[in-house]
């Protein structure tokens, strides 16, 4: 280019753009994805104290999950794996050509956040000790 | 002069692999769920004999495999998706794959080590 | 600018339209004339130099005005019907079919803007390589 | 004619290298008659009062995608944007499609666009000779086509698509890659493997993660996953 030009602005504020709710399904695809992926250690250790021999494990285990903000965070988890979960069967049926028509890609986004939500309820109570 | 690396031939393969351990891993959490609500996290000694069967080590063994295969390609999506200078991106691959190794290692040993 | 361009539009409409005929294309001649002396003195508020659209508009405008006066112009000195000029006043006889005086008006109209003067040239009918196709009344 | 006006209520991005430092939303109201039936005829009514205001418009039914843009947060094409489908009383909240650099007002450069259009090969390959008239398919292979070449390229998808926002440069996007469908899926077409072979690569076919905003928002009704999907296979 002969000319200098200014650099031109890009229209992209993201709050402002209205997406269609398997857009937003979408976006939590991929936070729960990483949110699972930065949390992976702590997981990993839970997992180490549970299965652990002895006593110190035994009790940091119930320390450590007994602590309410991490009772919190794994609730969370849950729910991030629960639709992280939900969201890639759909993903899966849909790349074997299952539900790509945009009425049924619609259906099929709300299915996954009442199903993911509800099976976060149905085991986060297991999680807290509610049974 | 800005080079444009595309053309790399591993798209396919990547997004298979994806696939095949989301199966993996959905299988797998199927089966988790239902032994939760089965009640093998009821106490420590239900849990550790149940985690100590054969098959469910294998099948764990398989999960963890899987899991980090899967994050590999879902977090190396991420990173190219929001990280444009190459250097920082591929500083944060090879992070991101050492941690992945590593996580699957420790995870490996806990299984390895019950009796 | 805008509405200039819509006054050219709709005096098209009226007064060539699918159907002519003999006043309304005379009284259309001079409303164009009008709308000629308006185009020239349209201005646009728009002065920016990047992408202005307002500015692509107003020349397209200038162009319209030209084409719109050789347009009506032309068809009103035209008295014959022929193709998709058709006037109410050209009566179909055996030697005009269908309105179509072949006799006086087998020609080219040629339209120049100073004076808005009109002048005419042969119609080419033998052409080059394939055979002439020789004069008839359209039938379908 | 009986033509109850009513005012309208604009907010609109506005830009102009020219004066403006930074773009900014401009609030504008407009008086509109009952024969105003399309966003458009109401934009050109806007752009009658103020003749700074520029967007891109030409065939003005849906056809040349020249008047795509974010309309009151979604992607579609104003000349084919009821007027009586808006929100009685709010405010239409006119902005440039996103993702892409904004050249004035609703105006957005389209070369990248365009790039990764020109980068599918968007024309038939086939190098036998050509026969004496066309060469012809029979009517089940033509039916392999609809759906895809009704595209109008409008961007209205890929500027829709956030793995085009994130790599517009690397990534082909929906349209392309409904596109690139069009000709993998033409029995006539013979460069079926190169086609496929270029897109192999994890930027260009495989950053669709069938977020599906494209099928969402196509003015067409046309559906990029889904030709994206079989692209796959």
């Amino acid at each position: 280019m002969s000319e200098m030009t200014k650099p031109r602005p890009k229209y992209l504020a993201l709050h402002e753009i209205r997406l269609p709710l398997a857009g937003y399904a979408s976006i939590l695809h991929r936070v729960s994805g990483a949110g699972l992926f930065l949390m992976l250690p702590l997981l990993i250790w839970l997992l180490q104290l549970s299965l652990g021999s002895g006593h110190e494990n035994a009790a940091l285990f119930s320390t450590v999950t007994g602590n309410i903000l991490v009772k919190l965070i794994l609730l969370g988890l849950l729910w991030a794996f629960l639709h992280h979960f939900c969201m890639g069967i759909r993903i899966l049926l849909i790349d074997i050509h299952v539900g790509v028509e945009k009425q049924q890609a619609h259906t099929s986004a709300v299915a996954v956040m009442v199903v993911s939500l509800a099976l976060t309820l149905i085991f986060g109570l297991k999680l807290l000790g509610v049974y | 002069m800005k080079r444009l690396v595309v053309g790399a031939h591993y798209g396919l393969m990547d997004w298979l692999a994806q696939r095949i351990t989301a199966i993996i891993m959905a299988a797998y959490t199927v089966i988790m769920f239902a032994a939760t609500l089965g009640g093998v996290t009821g106490s420590r000694e239900v849990w550790h004999a149940f985690m100590a069967n054969g098959f469910i080590r294998f099948i764990t063994f398989l999960f963890i495999i899987s899991l980090c295969y899967h994050a590999w390609v879902g977090v190396r999506d991420i990173w190219m998706d929001y990280v444009k200078p190459a250097t920082i991106r591929v500083t944060l691959h090879v992070l991101t794959l050492l941690a992945l190794v590593g996580y699957a290692g420790w995870a490996v040993q806990i299984i390895w080590r019950l009796p | 600018m805008h509405e200039t361009r819509l006054t050219m539009q709709r005096t098209m409409q009226k007064h060539a339209g699918v159907f002519r005929f003999k006043d309304m294309l005379a009284a259309g001649v001079e409303r164009i004339g009008e709308i000629e002396q308006q185009v020239a003195r349209t201005q646009i508020k728009d002065k920016s130099k990047v992408f202005n659209t307002a500015r692509i508009e107003a020349l397209e405008l200038d162009n319209l005005i030209e084409v719109a006066k050789a347009t009506i112009v032309s068809a009103n000195a035209r008295t014959e019907s022929r193709g998709a000029h058709v006037r109410d006043d050209a009566i179909d006889t055996p030697e005009t079919p269908d309105g179509r005086n072949d006799k006086k008006w087998l020609k080219h109209t040629l339209w120049y803007r100073e004076g808005s003067r009109l002048d005419y040239k042969p119609v080419q009918m033998k052409p080059m390589s394939v055979d002439t196709i020789e004069l008839k009344k359209r039938a379908y | 004619m009986t033509n109850a006006t009513r005012t309208v209520q604009f907010k609109i991005y506005r830009y102009d290298p020219d004066r403006d430092a930074k773009p900014y939303m401009q609030d504008i109201s407009v008086e509109l008659e009952s024969t105003d039936r399309k966003l458009l005829d109401a934009m050109v009514k806007l752009k009658a009062q103020d003749d700074s205001i520029s967007f891109r418009r030409s065939c003005r039914e849906g056809v040349c995608g020249s008047d795509a843009m974010n309309i009151n947060g979604k992607n579609g094409l104003a000349c084919l944007a009821a007027m009586e489908g808006f929100p009685e009383g709010k405010p239409i909240v006119l902005r440039p499609l996103p993702g892409l650099p904004v050249i004035r007002d609703l105006i957005v450069d389209m070369t990248q666009f365009f790039k990764q259009y020109n980068s599918i090969k968007p024309y038939l390959i086939n190098n036998d000779p050509p026969p004496e008239r066309e060469r012809l398919q029979s009517p089940e292979d033509r039916e392999e086509l609809n759906g895809l070449y009704e595209c109008i390229l409008c961007a209205c998808c890929s500027t829709a698509c956030p793995s085009f926002w994130w790599n517009p440069d690397k990534f082909v996007g929906p349209a392309g890659l409904l596109a690139a469908y069009r000709f993998i899926a033409d029995t006539r077409d013979q460069a079926t493997s190169e086609r496929l072979d270029d897109l192999e690569d994890p930027y260009r076919l495989f950053r669709c993660h069938t977020i599906m905003n494209c099928v969402d928002v196509c003015p067409k009704g046309l559906n990029p996953t889904k030709a994206i999907g079989r692209s796959r296979k």
